[in-house]
């Protein structure tokens, strides 16, 4: 119960601020228009670019949403409700990720179709584009929470967000990118979506529990 | 073993490590020099040339020593940082904060020196292999530790329990780097020398003794630097404490 | 058993269980192995990307280098001793390319089946040794 | 009820590894005020988020009654501090409710509306918190202490925005809580009243 009232209040919050939620998607609009006018190059080019391209924006546009995962909480006192009611707080974190998922990852793999379409990716590895993409986007949720207790109480805490968290997605973009590239190319993606399922299983298990670690230093 | 005890439990405290390490910086800096000089030379000039590589081989008496500590620091950084975190000991958060800037430095030697290898014997200056990223994560984990412990200035013992807790998040990158060459077949070489005994690497001594000295020698100019970082630290971080300014008025 | 000790023993499991399974999905992947090379047999059994550029790794064979006439092209064979692949290459190679020894090469694979490098690379081994000590080891390879 | 005591023996909080005040004693009771006084800066804040669970103290320690365990802490105290705990973009209603669930009360509207209705809040339910005035806010989240009926209040500050009638009401609430069997640790800087009302008066001192 408590589990699913604070997943539900944080998806209601953002659904309040729904800049928040297109934000990220307009930032991806943006910056993927610039490749074609930067690189002045045809189709063929941005084809090859593509699986990265796509993959590397939906990573950003996360990214610079995860700061306020626990750096809002923090501010206005809410995050001493839930850290003192007793809740555990590993599954509160699990709880935070999965409404900063549904609020910014799965818009994010619902949009990627368009970003793809605008790259000429080959109509062939949409599917595993969005399946690698729905394993991935949790993922940078997860993390994001354990990036996001870190600097809670920084003022400008985005940048370091960024080095800390980077290191650790860079193996899930490796996969991640590998798969769709694989696909374009005809091969199987199998063992690179395998790979991007067990990067999932390990940050669903020691996300929560190194993000709640964070907390607690935080508070004290 | 009482006396074993004993020595643990003085080094954990801060004015016993500041008092017991003094003592060791001069011997340490000593034979680092000594053992990079002799290593050096060695290397350079003693050592025959390869088969294969000819003279460009020697490079490794550098690259392969520095790839070594910047690996063997993160570890000390990750298990002081274990330490620092669970039983929140202000040595182990010395060590920890002090290891952290050499660590970046060999990291970025180890890069560095690679790619001046790799360009004459592969080709090319950097591949993304396996090894190479996964070295160059180590050196962002590195400045991860180091940035979140500067952004949290105002308040030092809180930083370091955050810092810790990134480095220790880490480690999982050390197995990664290490089995990178055998998990992906990739164009960096193999282990150079193999503790378990395996059936390549160097087998003549007069390369292997360079190697084996420039790599001692590497240890113990971490230990003089990370030491004597670590006794600064601890300085700056307990200055209000009466044994830091009766430091001050014995010297 | 208190409900503190309990809930921590459950947390304890249920982190153990995750780092299982998630090694567990490693490993199978690790199988599979994910490879950054095509090799030469993979690509005699036309099991590469078309029009496109791929990693082909292998060793040079023993004796297939040769310099095209009147052009600055040289040419050689890959080979995993299963398949040949001929490469073509116009460029400065690296020192240690020999024949013989490992290589990989980026390029595109020609409707002549000949492999148009566009980089080559050259893959040493592990072992060092004095030319000397090599000679002996050839020679007795050869004996 | 008279097994649940807050004990704290010699308590210091730290700030950049120094210590901010000199060492805390307090054993507080069921039917018991105490009061924490103390210049800007002298660390009220501090040990009243330590003894709520939000932070650590670097010398001796809170001691909870009868087991002396975290969780049972937790579920008998309610902790308001100067971040009061309200989302902005959220209604009172839903402010309450959250703060409800996730302490595992179950409830429905009309127990929310009337709690809001305590608090001087009635017809302010699909406000969202952000367009509250300070006091009302204050209301907002003092109203969780009303409805979530904890033995133990700690709270920071809590006569700081609230008018003459807002400060009569806190007043008579927490002497009713009191007298009910309930206790309360609070920090008032300058509130004469509730100075000359409380059972144990701290005033932090520098170490």
């Amino acid at each position: 119960m408590r589990f699913w009232i604070l997943l539900q209040r944080d998806v209601l919050v953002a659904w309040r601020k729904k800049s928040n939620i297109y934000q990220p998607l307009v930032f991806q609009l943006l910056i993927v228009t610039m490749f074609p006018l930067g690189l002045g190059a045809g189709a063929q080019t941005l084809q090859k670019i593509a699986p990265a391209v796509v993959w590397i924006l939906a990573l950003i546009s996360t990214l610079i949403t995860l700061e306020n995962i626990f750096k809002d909480d923090y501010e206005d006192g809410s995050l001493a409700l839930y850290t003192l009611s007793g809740m555990s707080l590993p599954v509160a974190v699990i709880a935070k990720a999965a409404a900063h998922w549904l609020t910014t990852g799965l818009p994010v793999i619902i949009f990627a179709p368009v970003i793809a379409v605008l790259l000429h990716l080959p109509a062939s590895a949409y599917g595993i584009l969005m399946l690698s993409l729905l394993i991935a986007t949790p993922i940078f949720s997860l993390l994001g929470t354990v990036g996001s207790a870190l600097i809670m109480n920084l003022k400008n805490g985005g940048m370091l967000l960024s080095v800390l968290i980077m290191p650790l997605l860079a193996p899930v973009l490796i996969f991640g990118a590998g798969a769709v590239l694989e696909t374009t190319l005809g091969n199987t993606p199998v063992g690179h979506i395998t790979l991007l399922a067990g990067c999932f299983v390990l940050s669903l298990t020691l996300a929560p529990l190194a993000a709640a670690a964070a907390i607690k230093v935080n508070l004290e | 073993m009482n006396k074993i005890v004993k020595f643990y439990h003085e080094m954990g405290s801060p004015p016993s490590f500041y008092r017991i390490t003094g003592h060791w910086l001069k011997p340490l800096l000593i034979l680092a020099l000594l053992l990079t000089v002799y290593g050096l030379i060695d290397g350079l000039f003693f050592a025959p040339p390869d088969y294969q590589q000819g003279d460009s081989y020697r490079i490794m008496f550098v690259h392969v020593p520095a790839a070594w500590m910047s690996m063997f620091i993160y570890f000390i950084i990750g298990v002081s940082g274990i330490i620092a975190f669970v039983w929140r000991m202000k040595v182990a958060e010395a060590v920890m904060m002090a290891s952290a800037p050499i660590g970046a430095l060999f990291t970025a030697l180890t890069l560095l020196t690679g790619m001046l290898w790799g360009k004459p014997m592969w080709g090319t200056y950097w591949d993304w292999d396996a090894r190479m990223t996964s070295e160059l994560i180590l050196l962002f984990l590195y400045i991860g530790v180091m940035g979140i412990y500067s952004a949290y200035d105002d308040d030092p013992r809180k930083a370091a329990r955050l810092a810790a807790l990134v480095a220790i998040i880490g480690l999982i990158n050390l197995p990664i780097i290490r089995y990178s060459v055998e998990w992906w077949t990739s164009i960096h070489q193999g282990a150079s020398i193999s503790i378990m005994g395996g059936n390549s690497g160097i087998k003549e001594w007069s390369m292997l003794r360079p190697l084996l000295v420039m790599a001692l020698a590497t240890k113990f100019y971490y230990l003089y630097s990370m030491l004597h970082r670590a006794r600064s630290y601890l300085l700056r971080t307990e200055q209000n404490k009466s044994w830091v300014s009766k430091q001050f008025i014995e010297n | 058993m208190t409900p503190t000790r309990k809930k921590r023993l459950i947390l304890i499991s249920l982190v153990i269980m995750g780092v299982a399974v998630a090694t567990a999905i490693f490993l199978t992947a690790f199988k599979d192995n994910i490879m950054f090379f095509k090799s030469p047999t993979e690509v005699s059994q036309n099991d590469y990307p078309e029009n496109r550029s791929f990693r082909l790794g292998g060793m040079v064979k023993e004796g297939s280098l040769q310099r095209l006439e009147n052009s600055l092209k040289i040419q050689f064979t890959v080979t995993d001793y299963g398949a040949d692949v001929t490469v073509e290459y116009e460029g400065i190679l690296p020192d240690l390319f020999r024949e013989g020894q490992g290589v990989v090469t980026i390029g595109q694979m020609r409707s002549d089946n000949i492999f148009a490098a566009e980089e080559v690379l050259a893959k040493h081994d592990e072992n060092y040794m004095p030319p000397e000590v090599a000679d002996v080891l050839q020679t007795e390879v050869q004996q | 009820m008279q097994s649940t005591i807050l004990h704290i023996s010699h308590a210091q909080c730290q700030k950049g590894g120094e210590p901010l005040f000199a060492p805390v004693d307090l054993v507080l009771q069921p039917g018991e005020m105490a009061v924490v006084a103390g210049n800007n800066g002298s660390g009220k804040t501090t040990l009243l988020e330590a003894v709520a669970g939000l932070g650590s103290f670097c010398q001796g320690g809170i001691h909870f009654a009868p087991d002396n365990n975290r969780d049972s802490w937790l579920q008998h105290s309610h902790y308001i501090g100067h971040s009061l705990g309200n989302k902005a973009s959220l209604t009172c209603l839903e402010n309450l409710h959250f703060a409800a669930t996730i302490n595992g009360i179950r409830t429905n509207e009309q127990q929310l509306s009337d709690g809001l209705a305590q608090v001087g809040l009635h017809g302010y339910e699909y406000h969202y918190a952000n367009d509250l005035s300070a006091g009302q806010k204050k209301r907002l989240s003092l109203s969780r202490l009303l409805l979530l009926n904890k033995t133990f209040w700690l709270l920071d500050e809590p006569f700081v925005n609230l008018d003459q009638t807002g400060c009569d009401w806190l007043f008579d609430c927490i002497s009713k809580h009191i007298s009910q069997g309930g206790a309360a640790l609070l920090t008032a800087h300058d509130n004469k009243r509730i100075h000359q009302q409380a059972d144990h008066f701290i005033q932090l001192q520098r170490p």
